[in-house]
């Protein structure tokens, strides 16, 4: 009981990460009809975002004590950042969250590197087939995951949870377990809260806005709004720039949970990909749904009882569950009928 | 007996009725024309003829046989083709590649594997297929990317590969929309031109009446997913209830 | 607008010119430093792997996303043929020819039901299920991480039959005892390559290739067209999945060993990707594209500053400098920067791919030079996406 | 049979500096074979070897330091630089001008850590560049692939990081030589520093990456616990590449067990480290006892992505720039020196394994391998760090210390992570070398 407890925990946790991804792709893909396999890369810019603001905010005054020498003969250098050595213990607590504190300037980050792409790059990809659209979308993922990686070093960099989040909570005890037996980590579960409300503040903004009626009416037609005389183009970009807050928030809190490198985009770009074919293309509610679905879906077939039944099956379930969908349900799992069904 | 048979076919969107029991029989070897207002069915009729759709209930047969439950292909190795809306060309190959495709289909059944001979070698397909660019008017253009023709003359090649096909029963939908004044003449002029040499049955899906009075034999007028009248181009005219359906049709 | 016409000629002298260019090799690629066996080999076991991609994604348009599962599947074949029946390189590519079209049969058979993205994702959904089962479970058929290779203690029967079953030296694939590496190995390759380029000209010439493109024009006028299409792009599929399935034989008859990582997903991107650089839908563009590929992998992964300062050196010092630290960002850990700027200004500029940028060079010279593109033009039928 | 793989226009043909140089007449063609002993036989002043590192992936940086390491190691051959390690070797035949009188040279490659590209890689080396060694690597299965490469094609393959049991047990050859230490080294030497720190009853349960390297991880460091009294709850195969661990994690927390051994490298390491301290494994106690986390092969690159969760935890590791032996002090100090960090235990590993080989060759008087493998084969040097050490000539495998490390508590900077709780001496950690069984075959010279 208390296994399968975890494992739907764990199960939400890793759909709430799955689903925030997915939600830009699928809105980017349902709104501009381009297939973007850069998104990967926006997921990982996020989190380069909160390396580089960990960076900027820890930056440290180095002083060299002459009389301590390294073992290759240079004086030890001794570090301080300058945050603690101007505010002190302030300076500690800003250090300590500074995952939390990287939002703040993400957010502006990755509205302009949404912008700079779409205007730059995609706009020109909107009419071309999708075998090009990926193919320059997948080249640039290259050029941007190169660029970090010259820029940060191909290794992990790992970035903490504020102490205070870092340990593990007892919520079994709340429900009448014995302590002990349901314990998770605070972080996971402020990520789940995190993404739940990500989620729904992209939902209330694209139901409750005249912007995202626009947008919502442009999934289901195109064209039609075009003709509307309402400036799709401009409407755009700004949809593109949402799906890149939407990925780099995603990134920037997934920091402390998976030490972000330069190849993580690629890492979750597949999956981010089947997640949006099994939620339905251009479906947002699909994309959250097959979120928590392919989370809880890999988490049980993670579990020793499942595979020694079925050897192997944790290394394939996700892609097990697209074929079986696709062939079953085409359209997703809430995609509407008639879009993208092949 | 004619060529083709609607039996009783109903078909439902939904909520919405779209083909309320229609009953249709069309004679070989004429041009029978679907009018109506916008909604009356007409394309729906077509689809379940062609096997796009499958009605809930009735059966369409050609020469006796029925169609229903068939796919495109099967339907059209029988001797049905069909004309969209929108020219449906291979924009990305030749006039001439247009062409011999549905020659060798004629040839070939739906399925056959020829991954040797040259194209270009088949002398006798090549030869259908330059003599249906002739009478369409298109032999000097053969070679050309058909993606670029205009309006006028991807219909043209669409009748081409239809027509070379020697098919029963040609449909077409609303074979004139969208084109110049000019081009619906020079489409009327083709129509009627290959009726004279080949003789097709076709029925034909309009919403202009000038086109329908220019080539249809019989006119079948539908309003609201049932038709309502039948009859000659001369009788059809003069008939108040079709003023009304279209009337009718405004205030929809 | 019409372009030049391919008759049988045009395509004799297109495949004449090809051969030559690569019997060649050996000697054309000294002077670009890449005129030694292995990557010549390369060249031409991706330059095949490419060709049989292009006649399924070049002509109907589907993009599979999971081909190297059929080229790893073609790998371990033949490497298993070499353990049981073994050396001898023609039943290993015989029996990964067979059983990488039955594979693609399967796989094709249920991908084809979805079109556009949804077939892609479903090919890469297998091609990914292979990978994951290879790299583990399957260890005992795979050899896993280590990848599999040929053994003395294996039994290669045949070997034993004809007394050759006792070596000492290393096991290498041979026929009559020339072993399948170095030049020797190139020139099967070559061989190889030359028959698939030669299949692919008659099956783009051929009514089933008009077919096959028609199915990436407009699969509806097909369908009315009395055409069942699925079945063409099933044995589209099947031709291509076969073509990878002896691209991977090959590998392992110039190196006996398969790795599961050949079938990983970005291995099958890498064989889009060679296709679009060169051109889809054209004859010579996958295998330009595939060399392209290859020859940066292997090339300007290898420099380093000191080959830099090497190359620069004739700069005055402080240029030199800046030069090679600009340049080395390029080069060496970066030749995957190199490589994705080189996709995106190829698809920016150059949509239809190197090839047809070439075209419409040469198109521009034509013009230029007052030699008016003549209309109409000779017998024969017509756009063909070839050069 | 004619020799087809006889280097073109080495020196000439280095990297692109040939582009220009217009058509170089094929000498592919106009084979010298016939005339050489042995395959790439050095014919002007300069020798070349070939450094194939990971230089893409997720070991790239692991590569780079590998790289710089082998470019410190050649500066040091051909008498540049303050010597490092030359000062030390004992006994050394190297003349600090090169080898066997002429200059080294070099060729690099990216093995993507993929053996297909690995071997690619080598093979433009050998083929192309002429190069008469192959080393580096940074994962077993490369190892093993290029090894055997190597063998096949008749030139010395010295391996850089390779961990598993199997490059020099069931996959050794001959012309293969290892001086990184393997998991049973592991097992043998974390055994009693573990049963010291944690007692001897004790239930373990393991994550096991599910390839190769990782079962035999899993199986040496399960035979040397059990040995102790340990018992093993479970073993538990994860994803190469899995990300989050999380759902191979939770069945941790109430299987009974009370040690968590993660069979995991590089990245899979850091996540499922970082992951594990976050479910608060090493603040629970189970059966009365503090839960501790063992990751049984550490590297620092991999201890700097882990960040502060390596805190505490044992691991074992083939050499740390910490150790005060005048061996490791001269090479951090050159290390140090040229890049302003020290070297990771890779580097230290490529520059000893580069040093052996021209040693080996200058002692051999010649550069055939067979005659190089000769002088390998049973070779005991000391001053490389590690104390003295042997190239077992049964399966070509180093014995020397072995390092257990703890995650430093208190670093007093970003490269003092790892802290040294043990030497453990090399007899304490050889083992029979028939135990893995494999052949190594003869040696081939190419020809």
């Amino acid at each position: 009981m208390d296994a399968i407890l975890l494992q739907i925990l764990n199960g939400l946790d890793k759909g709430g990460a799955y689903a925030l991804i997915a939600l830009g792709l699928t809105l980017v893909f349902g709104t501009l009809g381009v297939v973007n396999f850069a998104h990967g890369a926006l997921f990982m810019l996020g989190a380069f975002c909160a390396v580089t603001v960990n960076q900027v905010i820890g930056l440290e005054q180095v002083t060299l004590d002459p009389n301590n020498l390294t073992p290759w003969g240079t004086p030890v250098e001794i570090r301080e950042p300058y945050i603690v050595s101007w505010l002190g213990d302030t300076g500690h607590l800003i250090l300590d969250y500074s995952v939390p504190v990287s939002i703040l300037a993400a957010i502006p980050i990755m509205i302009v590197i949404g912008f700079i792409m779409e205007r730059g790059l995609i706009q020109f990809f909107y009419k071309r087939p999708h075998a090009e659209q990926i193919l320059v979308t997948f080249g640039l993922a290259i050029v941007l995951q190169e660029i970090i990686k010259t820029w940060f070093g191909a290794n992990p960099l790992p970035q903490s949870p504020p102490t205070a989040l870092r340990s593990a909570a007892d919520i079994g005890v709340l429900v009448g377990f014995n302590p002990g037996e349901i314990v998770y980590p605070y972080w996971r579960l402020v990520y789940f809260v995190f993404s739940a409300l990500v989620i729904g503040g992209v939902f209330a903004f694209l139901q409750l806005t005249t912007f995202g009626m626009v947008v919502r009416a442009g999934m289901a037609d195109r064209e039609t709004v075009g003709l509307l005389g309402i400036d799709i183009e401009k409407r755009f970009t700004l949809v593109f720039g949402l799906a890149a807050v939407v990925a780099g928030l995603a990134g920037v809190m997934y920091t402390p949970i998976l030490p972000p490198d330069y190849h993580m985009g690629m890492d979750f770009l597949v999956l981010s990909f089947v997640v949006v074919v099994v939620g339905g293309m251009g479906s947002l509610p699909g994309a959250v749904a097959a979120g928590f679905l392919l989370g809880i879906l890999q988490s049980f077939a993670s579990m020793t009882e499942v595979k020694s039944i079925l050897p192997g099956i944790d290394q394939i379930i996700i892609y097990l569950v697209a074929v079986v969908i696709l062939l079953v349900r085409p359209r997703g799992l809430l995609g509407r009928k008639g879009v993208m069904e092949g | 007996m004619g060529i083709l048979q609607v039996q009783n076919v109903n078909k439902s969107f939904g909520g919405l009725k779209a083909l309320n029991n229609v009953n249709l029989d069309i004679t070989e070897g004429t041009v029978h024309a679907v009018i109506g207002p916008n909604g009356a069915g007409k394309s729906t009729l077509l689809n379940v003829c062609v096997g796009r759709l499958v009605p809930d209930t009735g059966a369409v047969l050609f020469n006796g046989r029925p169609l229903t439950g068939r796919s495109p292909h099967e339907i059209n190795q029988m001797g049905v083709a069909r004309v969209f809306q929108t020219p449906e060309i291979f924009a990305d190959l030749s006039l001439l590649e247009n062409v011999v495709i549905p020659t060798l289909a004629v040839r070939d059944g739906s399925f056959t594997v020829n991954a040797w001979g040259r194209v270009d070698n088949q002398a006798e397909i090549r030869d259908r297929a330059e003599a249906i660019l002739e009478s369409v008017g298109l032999a000097e253009k053969r070679h050309h990317h058909s993606g670029n023709l205009s309006r006028g003359d991807k219909r043209r090649l669409e009748l081409a590969m239809c027509l070379v096909q020697e098919p029963k029963l040609v449909l077409l939908d609303e074979p004139t929309a969208g084109m110049s004044r000019a081009d619906t003449n020079a489409t009327i002029d083709l129509l009627a031109r290959m009726q004279e040499e080949h003789g097709v049955t076709k029925i034909i899906i309009e919403h202009d009446m000038h086109v329908v009075f220019s080539l249809a034999d019989r006119v079948t007028v539908m309003a609201q997913g049932t038709p309502i009248v039948e009859g000659t181009p001369n009788e059809i005219k003069g008939d108040p209830r079709v003023q009304e359906a279209y009337l009718g049709g405004a205030h929809l | 607008m019409t372009t030049p016409l391919a008759t049988a000629r045009s395509d004799l002298i297109l495949f004449g010119a090809f051969t030559l260019a690569v019997l060649t090799m050996p000697i054309w690629l000294v002077p670009l430093g890449a005129g030694y066996p292995d990557l010549m080999q390369k060249f031409a076991i991706y330059g095949l792997f490419a060709i049989g991609f292009n006649i399924l994604f070049g002509l109907t348009g589907y993009l599979s996303f999971g081909h190297a599962a059929f080229l790893g599947v073609g790998s371990y074949t033949a490497v298993w043929s070499f353990k049981l029946l073994g050396m001898n390189p023609v039943p290993a590519l015989l029996l990964a020819i067979l059983l990488s079209g039955l594979f693609a049969w399967v796989i094709g058979f249920v991908s084809l039901r979805r079109t556009g993205i949804y077939f892609s994702i479903l090919t890469l959904a297998f091609a990914q299920m292979c990978y994951n089962l290879a790299y583990s479970v399957l260890t005992p058929i795979t050899n896993g991480e280590t990848g599999l290779r040929v053994l003395n203690s294996d039994p290669r029967a045949l070997d034993h039959l004809t007394g050759q079953g006792v070596v000492d030296g290393p096991l290498v694939s041979n026929i009559f005892g020339l072993e399948m590496n170095g030049l020797p190995g190139f020139y099967f390759c070559a061989v190889w390559l030359l028959i698939g380029m030669y299949v692919s000209i008659r099956i783009f010439r051929s009514p089933f290739g008009l077919m096959l493109r028609a199915i990436k024009t407009n699969q509806t006028r097909l369908n009315y067209t009395g055409i069942s299409t699925r079945p063409y792009a099933l044995t589209a599929f099947v031709i291509s999945g076969m073509y990878a399935g002896l691209a991977g034989a090959l590998l392992c008859v110039t190196d006996p060993l398969a790795g599961a990582e050949r079938m990983q997903w970005t291995a099958s991107g890498e064989v889009v990707l060679m296709t679009i650089l060169g051109g889809a839908g054209t004859l010579l563009g996958p295998v330009i594209g595939a060399g392209l590929i290859k020859y940066s992998e292997n090339i300007f992964s290898a420099f380093h500053e000191q080959t830099l300062h090497d190359i620069f050196g004739f700069l005055p010092d402080g240029v030199e400098g800046v030069v090679v630290s600009v340049a080395g960002l390029f080069v060496g850990e970066g030749w995957h920067l190199t490589l994705g700027l080189l996709f995106m200004v190829i698809v920016i500029f150059l949509p239809g791919g190197l090839t047809s940028g070439v075209r419409q060079l040469v198109q521009m010279a034509r013009r230029s030079s007052g030699g008016s593109g003549r209309s109409g033009g000779d017998a024969g039928t017509a756009p063909q996406a070839a050069e | 049979m004619v020799d087809f793989l006889n280097p073109s226009r080495r020196g000439v043909l280095k990297g692109g500096a040939a582009i220009g140089a217009g058509l170089a007449a094929p000498t592919i063609f106009s084979s010298q074979a016939w005339a050489a002993e042995y395959l790439n036989k050095p014919t002007g002043d300069t020798v070349t070897f070939g450094f194939n590192v990971p230089q893409t992936g997720a070991y790239a940086d692991e590569g780079a330091d590998e790289l710089r390491a082998y470019q410190l190691a050649v500066k040091h051959l051909n008498g540049e630089g303050d010597g490092g390690m030359l000062n030390t070797m004992k006994p050394l035949t190297l003349q600090g001008n090169g080898v066997l009188g002429k200059k080294v040279a070099f060729t690099t490659g990216d093995t993507q850590t993929k053996s297909d590209a690995a071997r690619a890689s080598a093979k433009r080396m050998i083929e192309k560049d002429g190069a008469l060694m192959i080393t580096g690597g940074s994962s077993s299965g490369v190892a093993i692939a290029v090894q055997s490469l190597c063998q096949e094609a008749g030139v010395i393959f010295m391996a850089g990081l390779t961990h598993s049991n199997d490059t020099t047990g069931k996959d050794k050859r001959r012309n293969g030589f290892r001086h990184f230490f393997n998991a049973y080294m592991s097992g043998a030497a974390l055994a009693p520093v573990l049963k010291e720190a944690y007692g001897s009853d004790r239930k373990a349960y393991h994550l096991t990456a599910d390839y190769t390297w990782g079962w035999t991880q899993e199986e040496s460091i399960k035979n040397a616990t059990e040995a102790l009294g340990w018992e093993t709850v479970e073993a538990v195969r994860t994803p190469l590449g899995a990300g989050d661990f999380s759902q191979y994690i939770t069945p941790v927390l109430n299987s009974g067990a009370d040690v968590l051994i993660l069979n995991h490298y590089g990245k899979d390491m850091v996540n499922s480290l970082t992951q594990a301290v976050q479910f608060g494994l090493r603040d629970k106690q189970v059966n009365g006892k503090q839960f501790e986390i063992v990751v049984p092969l550490y590297s620092r690159l991999m201890a700097q992505g882990a960040g502060e969760n390596v805190k505490g935890i044992f691991g074992s590791t083939n050499w740390h720039w910490s150790l005060q032996d005048e061996g490791s002090k001269a090479f951090v100090k050159s290390f140090g020196a040229e890049y302003g960090f020290p070297p990771s235990q890779a580097a230290h590993t490529c520059y000893v394994q580069t040093l052996l080989y021209a040693d080996a060759c200058e002692r051999a008087g010649t550069f055939m391998p067979c005659g190089v493998v000769e002088a390998l084969e049973g070779h005991e040097f000391d001053g490389m760090g590690n104390g003295p050490t042997l190239y077992r000539a049964d399966d070509h495998q180093c014995f020397k210390k072995v390092l257990v490390v703890k995650g430093n508590e208190n670093p007093t900077s970003q490269f003092d992570l790892l802290e040294v709780v043990q030497e453990v001496p090399a007899e304490a950690v050889t083992y029979d070398a028939s135990i893995f069984g494999g052949e190594l075959g003869d040696c081939n010279n190419g020809v």
